[in-house]
Order: structure tokens, then C-alpha cells, then sequence
């Protein structure tokens, strides 16, 4: 993988800035324009925070690594990490539509990173671990852009 | 990029402004200021959000559920302002956008109460 | 390794900036101050320019790791590559005190390196590839900031 | 954070406005920016650096290229002004203050030639 970068951080809450920026560096550097920076970022910040509180369950000595990389028409991410595995399917998507007396606080983190990104996919395997990958589809570069 | 929380309380209404980035790290930290505010029996809320650069589904868990402590017992309100474009994309896709009173600037926000 | 950063990028120039950003992020995250965090960002820099351009000289398949941790009254980056190796020891110092006309262009990278550094050793490994290692010392954390 | 040039030419003098970070990605630019106005017989430049959030010595570079290219034959000078605590530290750290006319402010430096 030749044009690929690749950050790893410990699994802690405060290294969410430090995955922000670098995502948002890394899809600048890439050329996505800067909403598109701004939703690849969230979605990134949300399936981080899910690994850090869900798969590691607050389990500090997990590191969560994210690699990037641009295609001609997509900026695919992977994150991995080594905590529990989970079945995304039984995760029953939130009620947007819902009064506030009754609205189910939370819940939102799957669904902003579906929302944001054109794809999301998830893959568990005992020896590799979790990685969740996700492709934003974008305008073909043009020459002028390299 | 850290989070700039700032308090003002004026005689019927208290202005939250909240700066920079929440996230997960971080929102426990505005659920305290609003709690603390809300200890002392503060219910009218406004939070200008002209400083706010980035907030994830943690940060506008917390905005929720304050929402819904001011508003219990008809007691108060939180009400939004000076939402930056992008946040307001985020409320929306949320479904949070009609939940609130969102006004242009905190002027007309602390006045609508 | 329980408490380290790590970042891989293509030995390109255009990766500086996601490096810039990565290492003063971590910094910051770490504890440092904001000259320091100019400080190590700049020695980073320095280091991975000559990587790009000497190490690798312009061939752009290489790929760059950077990882740091902060210890308890230090803040220790290594950085790494698989280009030649060089003999740090023959090159000489930039004279500084020179005249406009007669003072050479260039050479201040790992002078800058030794400067805004308190230690910086160079390794070299056929089989690991080449290693600088920056440490900076800091005051030691207090509680607090943990 | 990119580099933004901005080149203003007065009746003598010419200010170059540099924001943002050189660093050995985008120096060149920098460079050519600087040439493509000695080209024109712009040797009179103020360099004004009120904007630049960071230098490498690949910037450092340029601006003593620019400064020998200006001076030769009498013909200019490369002035700098309102330079940022931080820069001022790196141009002292390469031994570079004393080569340069430094100016608190752009008009000031204009105002020199
Ligand atoms: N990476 C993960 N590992 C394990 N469980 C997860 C992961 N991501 C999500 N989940 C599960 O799915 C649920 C919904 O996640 P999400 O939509 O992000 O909302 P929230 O995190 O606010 O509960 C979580 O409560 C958790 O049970
Ligand atoms: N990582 C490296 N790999 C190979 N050679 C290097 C490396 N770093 C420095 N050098 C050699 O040392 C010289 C001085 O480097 P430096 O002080 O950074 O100045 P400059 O890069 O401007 O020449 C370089 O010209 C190069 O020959």
C-alpha cells in the first residue's frame, strides 16, 4: 500500500484530539474539501469513541489504529483495534422523530457514521482483531490537484 | 481546539458559550458546568455556540438532556444561539433541530425569556 | 509500549504538514507548553526533510515512522526510515557567524535538530533501517495535569 | 495552516505579506514569488511576515538567498517586519537577526528605502 497513512494511538478518551487532527490533516493533504473534511472527522471521532467505551469497555492498555488513503474516487479509513467484537446488526437505529419526554438519550455514534459516509462495514476476526472500514466517495481528482 | 467554557448570569437568564471542541473526552465536563448551574436553580438557559467548532453525538447528548431538565416541571428552557453552519447541520441530522428554540444572536435569546 | 503515539506516512514532502500537525497535537496532549511544542515540532520537521530528501532522496516509495511518548520528565520521539544511511559525525557545523557573501546556504536542519533537542543520537540498522532518536526534557507532570 | 503569499507593489517598494507555514514542501513557492518579482527589477522588498505561524530552515533559506540576490550591486535591500515573537526566536537561533534591517511595522520599513 504505497500512499497510505497510518496512526496509532493509545485506546483513551484523550487521544480523540490527536485522531481528529490527523484524520482532518490526512483528508485536507488528500483534497476533500472542507465539509467533507468536517463529516469524515465526526465519523471517525464517533466509531473511535465507540472502540474506547464499547470494545475496550474503558480498558486503558488497547491501541486503536487508523490508516487512510485516497483512491481516485473514494478516501477509505480503517480503524482497528483488539477489544470485544459486536454484532452492529442488533443495534436498533435511533428514533429522530421522537418526542423529547420519551426520546432514547444516546445511540447516535453508528448512526452519524452511516449518515456521513457512503459506506461502512465491519469485520471481526479473532488473530487480526476488529476493523471497521469506511469509504467516502468523492469527485475524481483532477490533474491540477496532484 | 480545547474546549472554552464560559458562564454569565444575568438577573433572569444565564448565558453558557461554549468554544471549541466537544467530544466524548470533554462533554462530561459541559454536563457539569450546566449541572452546577442548574444546582443553584438556574433553568434559564441560552448556549452560544458562536465559538463552537466541532461536536460529536456526546456533546449533543448533553445538550438533550439539559433541554429536558430545564423544561421539567415548566421551570425553563434551553434555548440555542449563534449556531455555526456546520453545527446546525449536525442538530439536523440529529432530528435535534426542532426539539429547540434556536435564535440568530444571544441578544434575542436571553430577551425571549 | 503502553502510553505511545505512532505515525506512518509516505516519505513525501507533502506528508510534513500531516507530521507537523500530528507532533505538536501529541505534544500538547502530552503536557508540553506551546514554545515547546514549536520547539519539538520544528526539530520533527527538520529531521523528516532530511529523511525525505537525503535518506530517501526523493524516491517515493519509502514510508516514515514517528512515535513518541511522554515519560515522566521527558518527551522522547524516534523517528524512522529505510534509506541510506549517513555518518552524522562528518558533517560540519553551519558557521553562523559568517558574513553574507561568504556564508553558505542550507546545512541548518540537524544543527536546528541539536538546538531546540536536548538529545539527539542516530542509529543505523540494515535490518531495522535508520533510527534518530529526540529527547526533550520537560518538568516533571504534576498530578493535576495527568 | 497553508501558505498564503500575498504581493502588494507600491511606487519603490514591493511587500510581500507571507501567512501561514513554510516549510520544505512549499518553499520553493516562496522562492518563486520572490523571483518572479527581482525579474521584474523589484530589488526594494519588504518582507512582511506579520502572518507566518511557522519557518523551517528551508524558509530560512529563501529569505538569505532573496537578501544576497537584493544587495548585490547596490541595487536593494530585503527588509523584514512585524516579525512574531516565535519566528524572531528561530531567525536569532540561525544567526540570521544581524544579517536583516528588522522593523516593528511594514510602514516603517516602506517608509526606510
Ligand atoms: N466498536 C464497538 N464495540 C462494541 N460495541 C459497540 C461498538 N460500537 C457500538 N457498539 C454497541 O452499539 C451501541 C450503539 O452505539 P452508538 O450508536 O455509537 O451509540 P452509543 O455509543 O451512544 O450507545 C452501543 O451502545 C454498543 O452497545
Ligand atoms: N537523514 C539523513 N540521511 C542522509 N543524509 C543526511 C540525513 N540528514 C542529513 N544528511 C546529510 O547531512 C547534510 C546536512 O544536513 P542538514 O544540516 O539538515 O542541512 P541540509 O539538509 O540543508 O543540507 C545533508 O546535506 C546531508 O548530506
Amino acid at each position: 500500500m504505497p500512499d497510505e497513512c497510518r496512526l496509532t494511538v493509545p485506546g483513551r478518551l484523550d487521544q480523540l484530539i490527536i485522531i481528529s487532527e490527523f484524520i482532518a490533516q490526512a483528508a485536507r493533504q488528500a483534497g476533500l474539501d472542507e465539509r467533507t473534511v468536517f463529516h469524515v472527522q465526526m465519523a471517525v471521532d464517533e466509531a473511535c469513541t465507540n472502540v474506547i467505551q464499547h470494545a475496550y469497555q474503558g480498558i486503558e492498555d488497547g491501541e486503536i489504529t487508523l490508516a487512510c488513503r485516497r483512491t481516485d474516487d473514494t478516501f477509505v479509513i480503517t480503524i482497528q483495534d483488539h477489544g470485544r467484537p459486536f454484532d452492529p446488526t442488533t443495534v436498533p437505529p435511533p428514533d429522530l422523530g421522537a418526542d423529547l419526554d420519551v426520546r432514547r438519550l444516546g445511540g447516535l455514534g453508528l448512526y452519524f457514521m452511516h449518515r456521513l459516509m457512503d459506506e461502512v462495514h465491519f469485520e471481526f476476526n479473532a488473530e487480526t482483531g476488529n476493523t471497521v472500514t469506511m469509504i467516502k466517495r468523492i469527485a475524481p481528482q483532477s490533474q491540477d490537484d496532484r | 481546539m480545547a474546549l472554552d467554557i464560559d458562564i454569565r448570569n444575568l438577573k433572569r437568564v444565564s448565558v453558557v458559550s461554549i468554544k471549541g471542541r466537544v467530544d466524548s473526552s470533554n462533554a462530561p465536563e459541559l454536563e457539569s458546568a450546566f449541572h452546577s448551574l442548574m444546582d443553584n436553580g438556574r433553568y434559564r438557559l441560552v448556549a452560544d455556540l458562536g465559538g463552537l467548532e466541532y461536536i460529536s453525538s456526546a456533546g449533543l447528548r448533553v445538550l438533550v438532556s439539559t433541554l429536558k431538565a430545564c423544561r421539567r416541571y415548566n421551570r425553563g428552557d434551553l434555548r440555542l444561539s449563534n449556531v455555526p453552519p456546520r453545527i446546525a447541520e449536525v442538530l439536523n441530522l440529529a432530528g435535534m433541530t426542532p426539539l429547540f428554540k434556536i435564535f440568530d444572536d444571544t441578544v434575542g435569546a436571553v430577551g425571549s425569556f
